[in-house]
């Protein structure tokens, strides 16, 4: 049985990488994961210059899932490539370096910089609702997400993926602005936008107002755009959205995901993605799939 | 590598203590061994509906017997902790940790300590009482009325000051009117508490140039460092986040009060 | 204490409605709740003539919610007239009529049949997501909603609500189309679109593939959307998504709703609604509000 | 008006009766009281992720002491039907009902009667089998294997045939097979079971001019026809539709028939 998936390219040994920004930049959760075991392993969000992030409380828990607000806090990309390739570099699996920017300049700086580090993959958060910038709706309309892509690619070394907010009319025009520009591959969805209110307090329950809504709550939509870009465009996808075991993984891969992202799950166990790995074999065993791509988008 | 994990642990015992105050043993493999005053753990419910985790502190620790000893308010209709009030010996609770820094005991040797906790903020100070070698022990704990909570434990361990905010017990006010009440001295610090309390903490030792530790408390949605929720403001630039933001349950929950802003 | 509202000029006794298409037309509900102590009841959706509606399975069960694609199967406005109208006039509620169509000219048609009828509002559904015509996209553009709107607002005799669909980039905009084209008031949301696959079966769990996700899920998505709303337009909004307790409906008024509806709640608890009445009373008296109103929007 | 409600019933017992078949007692204040076999009632899981009703027929009705008997399949690992077979004597269970139809007992009257269960479907034959008054009541049940259940309540009710898809007990095959090898005869027909197997029967009723009553199964949401989740295709414009669409949890789950497409 072969469990190895080819993205863009690069082989991952397993078809499962975690969620940018829930797994840090993969330290903190090697006391509990064998990093070795992993697919990939997807950095949180890396900005050209360190970013403070948002004020606090920056996450709210909600009913099956979570909102955050973080705001994109990272080191810079110095230190980033000081400090964390090297660590993961240590580590037998594929790494994806997550980018974020208020502005394409500020994206580029950082995959110009990342050309000549030892990493196998991009992914461009164009996405993230949490930044107060004009630039917010960036990720929300096709033909800015076509334009980026295309100057992303001009000088990226290694595959690029388009990372994909949810917040849209139309998922699948988005994600044929990134097929059209150059993308290599699109990762979804990123968090809901959504608000937590504390009765009592009569106050918001994230500092920022709105946050990003993550968990199982939000599968069914995830699973919904995953279906819809997959008849769309013919780069491959990484899905992801409330994948909380292999079930949830596999639901993603039939309706077209090559590859699937745990995010908000590893903070309600931290080993959860050895226990989807183990998972999925276990259904192409008994399902009797061959290679995992032979799964990929088979329910039309 | 990959040598922590989330542990089912074994209920040995709970009971309600003051109300809506609870005090529960866990059994675990690892964690009790590896544990220091000043700790926390990070529970989770069974509810499917709620993922997070909830980090409570590390009331007294029991080595030998590989036992925690946790002491938690429950906050409301609902929530996790009312889940937690209902669990009975035998139960299992999915914990993790011990996470966090924990207070640099060491650091006391030879010297007059205040241990202050206030409100919930009272449990964590019980193991470092019992664990801290120092020339001076007074432990100085609020609470809000007579429902005090773990006193003969901590008579046993030092010298007990205690306010309570209607002076039904001890001094009338806050911890910080005990001391001055009682007109006590100390040449190092240790606290936990609201934030207030430690505002006043903080504001006091650095008046009087002492040393002092105080432990903090933020939302949480990993609790191990990864996810960058639970940071307050830190004085210098951080050398993890290159930003002057520290991680509460990594670099903290216990700072140099002068490290931090609160 | 006053627990009246007054919604676009019709005065109800209290601010909890029922979602439309989970109530029926009230018939079958009457047997578990008095009709008598909701402020309003808002019927199934009606087109000008009979509906068919998709094939089964129309229904599934999420993590924590549901996903439905009914199919707007209705009996037709005749029929509705003749039979459900005068069945909900025995109460002492106000009704609103919930209306649906493929075209302009059906709504239109169904809008003009329901002037001469004793109807208290009526509720424009731009959103349902289950029909599959050209016109689905029809709630996701903010232009034609103000056209139609404007349409509907020359013929119409009772006040008009227009009820928003979830799934577009800014619901502001759409809420401003609606204002912009007359709109009494602005119902939100309806639901999610999403996707449910059986990994086992190997196929959709609903015949449609896609259907609309509603219950506990969705609400900080709709918390956020009806709060954007609220700093968008001056006319009253109803706030649902989700509700299945009095907390819930506060959050919504907190955040701007005048008033809400009770869904997929209904589902689960067949007289969930006198809960969520009677828990909005205990909270106003608890904090001390005299009026609904005094509530509706106080967190900024 | 508002004279029904869910009910919180409590479990008077609960046995499995077979592999992954669960035999449970109910009490309840009304349900039992106005219920009529064919009917059915929904029930609800105490898994806050769970919100829809799972709609179990009913299988035996005690009015004396108001108690109801539900027979239903664990259909597999984390459902609501595996949540209901831990249910303990004592325990409480949210239930509405009694809902739908039931099926028409009276039309037997001076008939020979076939009442087939195919399954799942057995069960609901049961408490129909019992209240019939009929000339001839022949009881033609199948199932998978030799793990049959309710097999004495249904000897004591009636002339018992059983098919087994593996022959183990009775007729190989299945109920129509146990017809055909039995050269049973009927003028009245009463079914509950998997939709092949109405299928079977139906045509069978309509080729011989049988009246015959076949329970339905969907997808349901809210149990009570307001939903229109649960509809089959009506041979009729349907009254209520006003299209070719019926309800099965409020017009069946029981039909005539020859109303009903499937
Ligand atoms: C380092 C640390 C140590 C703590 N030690 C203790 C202790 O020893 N005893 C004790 O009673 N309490 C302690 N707390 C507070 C305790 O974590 C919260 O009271 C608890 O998480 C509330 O959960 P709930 O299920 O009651 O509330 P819910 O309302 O159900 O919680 C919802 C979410 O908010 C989080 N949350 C709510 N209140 C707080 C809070 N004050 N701090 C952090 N997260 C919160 C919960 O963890 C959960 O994710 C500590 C907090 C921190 C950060
Ligand atoms: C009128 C009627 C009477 C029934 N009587 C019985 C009975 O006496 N005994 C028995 O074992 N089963 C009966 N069933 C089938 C029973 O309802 C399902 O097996 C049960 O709902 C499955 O729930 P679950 O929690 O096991 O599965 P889950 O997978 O957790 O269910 C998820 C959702 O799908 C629904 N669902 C799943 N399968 C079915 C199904 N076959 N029919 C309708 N809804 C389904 C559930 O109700 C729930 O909403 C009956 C069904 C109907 C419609
Ligand atoms: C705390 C937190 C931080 C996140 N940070 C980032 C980020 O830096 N970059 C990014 O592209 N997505 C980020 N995300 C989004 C996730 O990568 C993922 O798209 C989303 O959470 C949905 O997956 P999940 O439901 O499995 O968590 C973050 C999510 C969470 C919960
Ligand atoms: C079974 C079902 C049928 C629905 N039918 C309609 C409809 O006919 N017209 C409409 O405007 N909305 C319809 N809706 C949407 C609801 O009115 C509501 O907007 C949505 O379900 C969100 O609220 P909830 O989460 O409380 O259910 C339907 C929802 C469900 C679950
Ligand atoms: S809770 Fe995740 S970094 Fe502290
Ligand atoms: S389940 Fe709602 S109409 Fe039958």
């Amino acid at each position: 049985m072969n469990m190895s998936v080819n993205i863009a390219g690069v082989e991952w040994k397993n078809p499962v990488t975690v969620a940018s920004g829930t797994f840090g930049s993969g330290e903190e959760f090697s006391e509990y994961v064998d990093l070795n075991k992993l697919g990939a392993v997807t950095t949180k969000g890396v900005a050209n210059v360190p970013w403070a992030g948002n004020p606090t409380p920056r996450v709210a828990e909600v009913y099956g899932g979570m909102m955050n607000a973080i705001g994109l806090q990272n080191p810079g990309i110095d230190l980033f490539c000081k400090r964390d390739i090297p660590f993961l570099k240590k580590y037998d699996t594929k790494i994806i370096v997550n980018v974020c920017g208020h502005a394409p300049e500020e994206y580029l700086a950082v995959v110009e910089r990342l050309a000549e580090e030892p990493i196998d993959m991009m992914e461009i958060n164009i996405s993230c609702p949490n930044v107060n910038a004009g630039f917010l709706a960036f990720g929300q309309d096709a033909r800015h997400v076509e334009e980026l892509t295309a100057q992303i690619k001009k000088i990226a070394k290694q595959p690029v993926i388009m990372k994909l907010t949810p917040n849209v009319t139309d998922i699948t025009e988005i994600a044929k602005g990134a097929e059209a520009g150059g993308a290599d591959a699109v990762s979804l969805i990123n968090t809901l936008t959504g608000m937590k209110i504390d009765i009592n307090r009569k106050t918001f329950a994230l500092a920022n107002k709105t946050g990003g809504v993550s968990g199982p709550i939000v599968k069914p939509v995830a699973v919904r755009m995953v279906y819809q870009v997959a008849q769309a465009v013919k780069i491959p996808i990484i899905g992801m959205g409330g994948i909380s075991c292999a079930e949830d993984a596999i639901e993603f891969i039939l309706a077209g995901a090559s590859a699937v992202s745990v995010g908000t799950a590893n903070f309600h166990n931290p080993a959860v993605t050895m226990e989807v790995i183990d998972g999925i074999e276990a259904y192409m065993k008994k399902n009797g799939f061959e290679s995992v791509k032979d799964m990929v988008g088979i329910v039309k | 590598m990959s040598e922590k994990k989330r542990e089912n642990c074994t209920v040995v015992s709970q009971e309600c203590i003051a109300a809506g105050i609870y005090s529960l043993w866990i059994q675990t493999e690892k964690i009790a061994a590896d544990a220091k005053p000043g700790q926390f753990v990070s529970m989770y419910t069974k509810d499917k509906t709620k993922l997070l985790p909830r980090p409570i502190s590390i009331c007294e620790i029991d080595k030998e017997q590989g036992r925690l000893h946790l002491v938690y308010r429950v906050t409301g209709e609902n929530t996790g902790t009312e889940e937690f009030s209902r669990l009975q010996p035998g139960d299992t609770l999915p914990v993790i940790g011990p996470l966090g820094n924990g207070f640099p005991v060491e650091k006391a040797e030879g010297k007059r300590v205040f241990l202050m906790g206030g409100g919930i903020g009272v449990p964590p100070i019980l193991e470092l009482a019992k664990e801290m070698n120092c020339a001076e022990k007074q432990i100085v704990v609020g609470y809000r009325d007579c429902h005090t909570f773990l006193r003969e434990e901590f008579e046993a361990a030092g010298t007990l000051y205690i306010s309570t905010e209607d002076g039904s017990v001890g001094t009338k006010g806050n911890v910080m009117d005990a001391i001055r009440e009682k007109k006590l001295q100390a040449d190092m610090i240790y606290a936990c508490g609201p934030t207030p309390m430690l505002r006043a903490i903080k504001q006091y030792a650095e008046e009087n140039n002492i040393e002092c530790y105080i432990s903090l408390e933020e939302r949480m949605a990993c609790g191990i460092g990864a996810c960058l929720a639970c940071v307050c403001k830190s004085r210098e630039k951080d050398a993890h986040s290159n930003v002057n933001n520290k991680r509460i349950c990594k670099d903290g929950p216990v700072f140099l009060s002068t490290e931090v802003e609160i």
